[in-house]
């Protein structure tokens, strides 16, 4: 197998909140013991509806926000305990690019300034930074006369292209894309999709891509991982989930998920009931019961481990018990 | 089934702004029949929404101007009175928005705010209650009794969409115009959306005009289907005409790029070039700088109906379309 | 509030309606100030006559001295009630000076009392040594008669407000910085032989009104909205003095208004700069700017004040008059010069600015403006800076000040020396023991010219300082609508209702 | 959208009704601070002891006062005052303000709980009566006067920057700075504050003619400005006492003073419509 | 709900004991201490000392501190008024009505007028009605109201003699000082009634409401007044004290013996319990309006019922 750049273990990140004008005080379990591996060079998509913990997980990623338990070991070196020098080397080598391009710039900044930003935090002379920023432009397939724009002044799709340009000034090796295409025009998001493409291809990139849009993650990613109320569910190669889910949400999912052909419409679908909980009110046992077709009374009461089938396909649920061997 | 229900002729939305006008809508004209789902589909800023609000005039600000018919069985909203029209909103044409927080009134109980159409039909206190219940169940809200007294904020996101559809229904209009009903939601329960819109216009045959940006959406329900594009409807036809026999240029890229197989089936197809602005109302197809098939005339002179099958047309100066 | 429906049952036309200054209380003994207006509640026990000087009958009929003047009987007939009812007493006499000397502030005016006893209707007051200021006090507001039960009995906090003390009228309801109404003491009898009435008096409800501004005071008496104004604004002497419905009278005799020069501040350690000031200030100027309200002063115990004496105006005039040249060359020899030609002196790079510590009254804020004109033409930079006058007075006793306007009024001049340079001896008094010497024997003095000599002996040595310098002579006036008649008024701050006219309605206003 | 931004917000300026009066209106005013040495026929503070209140005339066209000195010069000169009331308060105001707001919306925690404390406390105690206290304090005077509106008054500037901090703070610009190395120092100074500059100017010119107002009562009530300063608020609590006698005294200072605030009113309505995102996107 | 007004009444105590340790300390660091202004300028400086002792001037601040409060907890005893020698509270008693009577009848009569002028704003946007309204009251807000005040009196007591000066008796005395109140507050209603209407216009949920076929003077009065007046009527109730503070200069314009004025001429006067006791007395006020204000809020709104405020732990 290939060398892991990203491991974690058992991570988790609470929040603490206060519930309304009484203010008593509870904990949203955003990100409740998720362990994944993402390894070099691959892409793996996160799926889950909204609130399920996605952007947290990707912010505790970033070392944007400390894990509540457990940490992020990135190229073997626990976060949590980083030198400044490794805590550098991670900066560089580990980028991002949110979901709406309007708030991904700083709208008081020109484009050449975002840009250039990073690199001169990072020592590099004035000079070199601007080539570099007109390089990277280029590398997404924009005309160096945008540079003295602002971003009002641009279009979504021009938008990520730069977002995703000054990403790549530092060199990255790892790139996080919440949500990059949401917020974009089909035409556009296919402009985008196949530059993620082309760009991980000739560097040798390693992205997490999180998408509610299983369309996307299907035409995009390696492996897929579905959360739901903060926990991992299912995590495994994306043909095989996309064709063969395990999990009971997966399968919901998957059926919900809109045709992109009219031939289809009429097939006999699975429709899942119920609404999708909510973190400060989880449920007991699995978090996933209520909405669950099949599940039994230990689902309320137990909450699941999870399994790894062949394959490295991991799921959280009891029906596969017998199946695989717990982590 | 094929009785005429909802006819634009040539419909003109100007907005007043700053630099003077922006044609939002572009001499757009189609029909929609009885019990019917009636897609719009198109990118953002399209003029989708302004299509849908200007036909029960509900543009917010007051600044359009609204040029060419909307025949309501065959009698000229445009010429209606305000009074003439209120009778029409919610009674003969209902109306749902995108988010569904913000189109309920937070100090209300969901509820009341059902019934408040319903009593407009001088129906007593208790019987307009009554049918609240009634349609909540038919909108399979959980509990409904309990629902109807709830304020928005507690719902959730799709139960508010199903209290908006409940409010809408509720006078058992004609025609039901669902602007990007889904979008705020997650799939699954866009899905669930979906499935009680479906049903509820097999249970009383209405119309349904569903605006979206989403093909996915067209695909699962939609009947017939128009692509817009920068102001104009460019194609319409039936969803089948569309996905599978697409002529215009511009639904053609579209359809390639919708994220439908891996990436190991090949690249996406593209479109390049962005959408013009809309202010002046110059002369010529909107989609002539993006278009890969572009002639001399598409700057000049505008497009053209071609007519592929009764139900299928496109606009377009190439007599065949992009082949 | 009660309050407000009490005063509108006032009968219009029966109520007098006086403007004053807030009081401090009835008790008189414990207050720290005491208005003209308040005598109506507490008669003080012997009158003054405004012309002579002499000494008249006020609650006591009668006072003799002894020859050596350590003696005084005093008499107080029968027939005189408190406004509850009691009779006064010659006890109560003795009770209220022993509270007063416990108590009152002003004790020092008859500290030399020594023992006090009862004869008959008589008391017989002994003194340790003659004081000369002590009959002044006796005749002022700040002794009075409180009832011996009410001393005895009623705690200090109860008396403030709750005592009786005898006068004409008494306090019937309090409503705090608002206003007060005064009722008539029926029992009420008095020796004072300006009074053609004795008895008590015809105008029996009173209200007086302690809030609002002096331009409000100054219109609602033309208005009608008050009788009595207890004094009049500065600025409104001459439009009430024009009006036609309004009578105004000269109310009390002395109050000096002068500025204090602090000799600790580096500026001003130098005696020659000090007398620069004093030479550059024209009363001149001033007066232009000036009512006939205000007239410059030249001494400090003035005019009015006992024991004035025109040799210390001379003495003030010939050696400390106003004089340009002789400042400026004071100052060019102390090193101040223009050098920068910004029309101010200066010293070592710096200007000479100093900040002038000013009551934020009307007729200060001219004096000091008059006072910046004059001391710029010497090339000298004065800020002004306004404040209540607590707060001046305040920084003036701890000594945080350079130059400070204050106002003193009293016509007697003992009280007036022992201020001028024990507020803050450091500051403005450079031979304190010495001045205290002077002070002391002059106090002891029976003659009242010796008394006068000395006086002005000692004034001489403060104008000498060049700390202490007199600058107004501001009159007081005060005055009420023309229509009400027989008011007894006295220059000297005296105000009697007991003879005004009214008819059989007890009204006092167009009476004929 | 080739314009650059700057030519595009200045033709808008020039089409803003609001904008236009203001700024005139405001100019004039700077214009008679700058130039009150040409315009006033006299000195603010050159006393005339025989032309003791004399009425509005040829010579004095706006009348004398109680000193004999020119109304109209002194109106003039006035202008000075005010303006540096205007400047002093809002930069003093700004400068507690803009720092306390960011620090404590940044970081939030103890420090931004103690900052909410202490708006609420500063909220609670009557304004008029604060800065009076305060002015006792450290003595009377204009500039102490400043000091203490901007004292009551740095609360509001406080909060609306913490709480715009806070909604930028969240924002994934900020996010994607911090992950690749920006410092706490330069996410506030770089990023947050030059956002929030145009609401912190709508701001300032919606409260500066609050500022103007309560510091010249403050001088009305004879803490501020002390005489001869010719403040207006100061020259209309003197001419009180001349009302019947001159009633000018009062009447011309406070137009003077409307004219004035109005101008910064109208002003800051108009750069509001200016500035305010959500009137500017539609 | 009654959880959450005991907690807030519990922040509202800890706010009061910080007001007034604050007042109190900054009162303690004025110049000059208020046996100076008993006594009088005639007094002798070292008959002062007795004095201070006697009242206890002379204790350390935080002795001073407890003592004052203590007497205010245990007894209700805010001191005694070093200027009107009398005990704080009735002096105070007395002013509250006064007050109050001002500021509520200021605070109805310019509700009643503001609130349809600023519906009438918002909803004929841009019209001629619009702007004469919204011009007038911004000329209004830029009146001084000691300026007003002194206009108003020229104009009707002194030269048309139509009203009285001063004082507070008869509902006479009261127009003039109300009409100053009312035209300094009532464009900032006006202002706050329009851009709430304005938004409440905006909100997707007044479209919802016409869709559905309501006629305009339902949605108008149903829909945006109900939901603009919930943030109106809340703004209006939570400016009562500050309303109490905005009198000071009226009050002492027209000699009304209010808190303003009391409040006004004890700190120039040093009389400094009197001070303390009305800050803290107006602190309450703020307080209690907050709170009732909240609760009031919350019974209108539904949305404040729930609200979730989170924090990075
Ligand atoms: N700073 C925070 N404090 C408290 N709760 C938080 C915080 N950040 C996120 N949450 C909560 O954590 C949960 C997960 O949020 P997150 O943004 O990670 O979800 P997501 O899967 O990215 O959703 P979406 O698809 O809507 O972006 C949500 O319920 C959110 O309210
Ligand atoms: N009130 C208005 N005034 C001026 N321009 C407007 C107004 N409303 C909409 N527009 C413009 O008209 C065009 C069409 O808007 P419309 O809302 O109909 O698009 P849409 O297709 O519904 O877009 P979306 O998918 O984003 O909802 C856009 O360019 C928009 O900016
Ligand atoms: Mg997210
Ligand atoms: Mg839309």
């Amino acid at each position: 197998m290939s060398e892991a750049v990203i491991e974690l273990n058992n991570l988790k990140k609470y929040f603490k909140i206060n519930i309304g004008i009484k203010n008593k005080k509870a904990y949203v379990k955003a990100v409740d013991g998720v362990t994944l591996t993402i390894n070099k060079g691959e892409i793996v998509g996160l799926v889950g509806e909204s609130g399920s913990g996605k952007t947290t997980l990707a912010r505790v990623l970033l070392n944007l926000t400390k894990p509540t338990d457990s940490h992020v070991v990135f190229n073997g070196v626990n976060l949590s305990k980083a030198t400044s020098k490794e805590m550098k080397k991670f900066r560089t080598e580990v980028a991002v690019v949110f979901q709406d391009p309007a708030s991904n710039l700083n709208p008081r900044d020109t484009v050449m300034n975002s840009i250039m930003r990073p690199m001169i935090l990072h020592g590099i002379s004035k000079k070199i930074a601007k080539q570099k920023a007109i390089d990277s432009l280029e590398l997404v397939k924009m005309d160096s006369r945008y540079l003295n724009s602002y971003p009002h002044q641009l279009s979504g799709g021009q938008l990520q292209r730069i977002a995703i340009a000054r990403a790549l000034v530092l060199d990255p090796k790892v790139m996080i894309l919440d949500e990059p295409t949401s917020a974009l025009d089909i035409s556009v998001q296919a402009q985008i999709l196949n530059l993620l493409l082309d760009l991980q291809e000739s560097l040798g990139l390693t992205y997490l891509v999180i998408t509610h849009d299983l369309n996307v993650i299907r035409y995009i990613s390696d492996r897929v991982a579905v959360m739901y109320l903060g926990k991992l569910v299912e995590f495994g190669p994306t043909k095989e989930i996309i064709e063969n889910p395990k999990h009971p949400y997966t399968e919901g999912l998957m059926a919900a998920s809109p045709i992109l052909n009219p031939h289809d419409r009429d097939k006999e679908k699975y429709l899942m009931q119920g609404d999708p909980g909510s973190l400060i009110n989880l449920p007991t046992g699995c978090h996933f019961h209520p909405r669950c077709p099949y599940y039994t009374e230990r689902c309320q009461n137990e909450q699941p481990q999870n399994i790894i089938l062949s394959n490295g396909h991991q799921v959280t649920c009891f029906k596969y018990e017998l199946f695989g061997k717990n982590s | 089934m094929s009785e005429e229900l909802l006819k634009l002729n040539k419909l003109y939305v100007d907005y007043k702004v700053k630099e003077g006008y922006l044609s939002a809508v572009k001499k757009v004209s189609f029909s929609i029949n009885k019990g019917e789902i009636f897609a719009i589909v198109g990118e953002s800023g399209c003029g989708k929404s302004t299509i849908a609000h200007s036909i029960l005039r509900l543009l917010p600000e007051h600044n359009e101007i609204i040029k060419g018919n909307i025949f309501f069985n065959g009698e000229d909203l445009h010429e209606y009175t305000d009074k003439q029209l209120e009778s029409i909103r919610g009674r003969e044409i209902g109306m749902i928005f995108q988010n569904p927080l913000d189109s309920l009134n937070p100090v209300y109980t969901t509820g009341f705010q059902v019934a408040e159409g319903i009593m407009l039909d001088n129906v007593s206190k208790q019987e307009a209650w009554n049918r609240v219940i009634n349609l909540y169940n038919d909108v399979k809200m959980p509990d409904a009794e309990k629902r109807a007294k709830s304020f928005p904020h507690e719902l959730s996101g799709g139960m508010r969409q199903r209290v908006m559809i409940a409010m809408m229904l509720s006078r058992t209009p004609q025609l039901l115009i669902a602007d990007e009903p889904t979008t705020a939601l997650d799939v699954t329960i866009e899905a669930q959306i979906l499935n009680i819109i479906k049903t509820l216009r097999d249970e009383y045959n209405t119309a349904v005009m569903l605006i979206t940006h989403n093909f996915g959406l067209v695909a699962e329900v939609a009947d017939k289907v128009a692509v817009m594009y920068a102001g104009e409807v460019v194609e319409q036809g039936t969803v089948f005409d569309i996905f599978d026999n697409p002529k215009h240029p511009y639904t053609k890229l579209l359809m390639k790029s919708l994220p439908r197989k891996a990436k190991s089936e090949g690249r996406l197809q593209t479109i390049n070039g962005s959408v013009p602005r809309l202010t002046e109302n110059k002369p010529g197809c909107r989609f002539e700088n993006r278009c890969p098939y572009v002639m001399d005339i598409c700057k000049i002179k505008d497009t053209e109906r071609r007519i592929v099958t009764e139900s299928h047309f496109f606009n377009c100066h190439l007599e065949k379309g992009g082949e | 509030s009660d309050g407000s429906k009490v005063s509108n049952e006032l009968a219009e036309g029966q109520t007098l309606i006086i403007q004053d200054s807030a009081w401090e209380g009835v008790d008189l003994f414990q207050v720290s100030s005491w208005n003209d207006m308040q005598c109506l509640l507490a008669d003080p026990i012997l009158e003054k006559d405004p012309e002579t000087g002499a000494v008249l009958p006020g609650i006591a009929s009668d006072s003799q001295w002894s020859e050596d003047g350590l003696t005084w009987t005093l008499t107080f007939p029968e027939g005189m009630k408190y406004s509850t009812g009691e009779q006064v007493e010659p006890e109560d006499f003795i009770a209220s000076v022993e509270y007063g000397l416990e108590v009152s502030p002003y004790a020092d005016g008859y500290r030399a009392i020594e023992s006090m006893e009862v004869d008959g209707r008589n008391v017989i007051v002994n003194l340790s040594e003659y004081q000369a200021d002590m009959q002044y006090n006796f005749q002022s507001c700040f002794v009075g008669l409180i009832d011996k039960d009410e001393i005895d009995n009623m705690s200090a906090d109860d008396k403030l407000w709750g005592c009786h003390p005898y006068g004409a009228y008494y306090l019937d309801e309090y409503q705090p910085g608002a206003f007060a109404i005064l009722k008539a003491n029926e029992g009420y009898k008095t020796n004072n032989p300006m009074l053609k009435n004795q008895g008590s008096s015809p105008v029996k409800t009173l209200k007086v009104v302690f809030t609002g501004e002096d331009f409000t005071f100054a219109q609602g008496v033309k208005n009608g909205d008050y009788d009595v104004l207890s004094t009049v604004p500065s600025e409104y002497y001459d439009e009430l003095k024009a009006a036609d419905n309004i009578d105004i009278f000269e109310a009390y005799g002395a109050e000096v208004n002068y500025v204090e020069l602090n000799m600790t501040d580096s500026l001003f350690q130098d005696i020659n700069i000090r007398k620069a000031i004093i030479h550059a200030i024209s009363r001149d100027n001033l007066a232009k700017y000036l009512s006939e309200f205000e007239t410059p002063a030249y001494s400090l115990v003035l005019k009015k004040c006992l024991n004035y004496s025109d040799k210390a105006v001379d003495y003030y005039k010939s050696n400390y008059g106003y004089d340009t040249d002789k400042s400026k060359q004071l100052l060019a020899d102390a090193g101040w010069k223009d050098t920068n030609n910004d029309g101010f002196i200066d010293k070592d790079g710096s200007n000479f600015v100093f900040e002038f510590n000013c009551r934020d009254s009307e007729t200060a804020k001219k004096v000091a403006q008059s006072l910046q004109i004059d001391l710029k033409a010497v090339g000298i930079d004065m800020q002004i800076k306004t404040q209540n006058w607590s707060y001046v007075n305040q920084d003036v006793v701890d000594g945080n000040f350079q130059m400070g306007y204050l106002g003193l009024g009293w016509s007697e001049p003992f009280l007036l020396v022992d201020n001028f340079c024990n507020r803050n001896v450091e500051c403005t008094n450079p031979d304190p023991e010495k001045y205290n010497e002077m002070v002391a024997k002059a106090r002891k003095t029976v003659d009242y010219d010796e008394i006068t000599e000395q006086i002005t002996a000692i004034q001489k040595k403060l104008f000498d300082y060049c700390t202490i310098i007199p600058l107004i002579d501001n009159n007081g006036y005060r005055c009420w609508r023309s229509e009400i008649k027989g008011i007894v008024h006295t220059p000297t701050g005296g105000f009697y209702l007991g003879d005004v006219v009214t008819d059989a309605d007890g009204n006092f206003k167009n009476v004929k | 959208m080739n314009d650059s931004p700057f030519k595009e917000f200045l033709n808008s300026c020039y089409k803003n009704r609001n904008f236009m009066l203001g700024f005139i209106m405001v100019l004039s005013v700077v214009i008679f601070a700058i130039f009150a040495k040409q315009i006033a026929p006299f000195s603010f503070d050159e006393a005339h002891p025989e032309d003791i209140l004399v009425s509005p005339c040829v010579e004095y066209i706006f009348g004398t006062d109680n000193m004999g000195r020119d109304l109209f010069s002194r109106i003039i000169y006035g202008s000075r005052i005010t303006l540096q009331v205007a400047i002093l308060g809002a930069g003093l105001q700004l400068i507690f303000g803009v720092t306390i707001g960011l620090i404590c919306g940044y970081f939030g925690g103890l420090a931004d709980r103690c900052l909410t404390f202490m708006a609420d406390l500063t909220w609670c105690i009557p304004g008029m009566i604060m800065a009076l206290a305060v002015v006792t304090i450290i003595g009377t005077g204009l500039t102490n006067a400043i000091i203490a509106i901007a004292i009551v008054n740095w609360a509001s500037y406080a909060r609306l920057v913490r709480a715009k901090t806070m909604s930028i703070k969240n924002q994934a610009f900020i996010e994607t700075g911090i992950s690749f190395g920006e410092k706490p120092l330069a996410i506030m100074t770089r990023y947050i504050l030059p956002n929030i500059v145009p609401v912190l100017i709508v701001t300032v010119s919606m409260q500066l003619p609050g500022t103007i107002m309560s510091t010249t009562t403050l001088s009305f009530l004879g803490v501020g400005s002390q005489p001869p300063t010719p403040d207006w608020g100061l020259m209309v609590s003197e001419g009180i006492n001349f009302i019947s006698r001159g009633p000018w005294l009062c009447i011309f200072p406070g137009l003077a003073l409307v004219y004035t605030v109005f101008g910064f009113n109208i002003l800051g309505e108009g750069l509001r419509d200016l500035l305010d995102p959500r009137m500017k996107s539609q | 709900m009654r959880d959450y007004v005991i907690k807030r009444l519990g922040v509202g105590v800890l706010l009061l004991f910080c007001v007034s340790f604050l007042v109190f300390s900054m009162l303690y660091l004025m110049p000059g201490d208020p046996v100076t202004l008993m006594a009088g300028p005639l007094v002798k400086v070292e008959n002062l000392e007795g004095l201070r002792h006697e009242y206890g001037l002379d204790r350390p601040l935080l002795v001073q501190y407890v003592d004052w409060m203590s007497g205010i907890i245990f007894r209700g005893d805010f001191g005694i008024s070093y200027k009107y020698r009398i005990d704080v509270w009735s002096l105070i008693k007395n002013c509250i009505p006064i007050s109050l009577k001002l500021t509520i009848t200021t605070m109805i009569i310019s509700t009643i007028v503001a609130i349809p002028l600023g519906l009438m704003c918002a909803y004929k946007k841009d019209s001629w009605f619009d702007r004469i309204t919204v011009n007038t009251s911004l000329v209004f807000t830029a009146i001084p109201s000691f300026w007003l005040a002194v206009l108003l009196m020229l104009v009707f007591a002194v030269q048309l003699k139509w009203l009285p000066l001063s004082g507070y008796e008869s509902w006479k005395n009261y127009i003039l000082p109300i009409t100053t109140g009312v035209i300094g507050g009532l464009a900032s209603t006006i202002r706050l009634t329009k851009s709430e209407a304005l938004d409440v216009l905006r909100e997707k949920y007044v479209t919802t409401a016409y869709a559905k076929g309501l006629d305009n003077k339902t949605v108008l009065t149903r829909h945006v007044l109900r939901n603009s007046l919930i943030v109106i009527t809340v703004n209006i109730f939570m400016s009562l004290p500050w309303l109490i503070s905005g009198y000071i200069i009226i009050e002492k314009i027209f000699g009304i013996p209010g808190m303003g004025n009391l409040m006004i001429n004890s700190i120039i006067q040093q009389d400094f319990n009197v001070v303390q006791a009305c800050i803290l007395i107006i602190t309450a006020l703020t307080i209690i309006c907050n709170i009732l204000s909240d609760v009031v809020l919350g019974i209108l709104d539904p949305r404040i019922r729930i609200s979730v405020t989170g924090g990075d732990k």
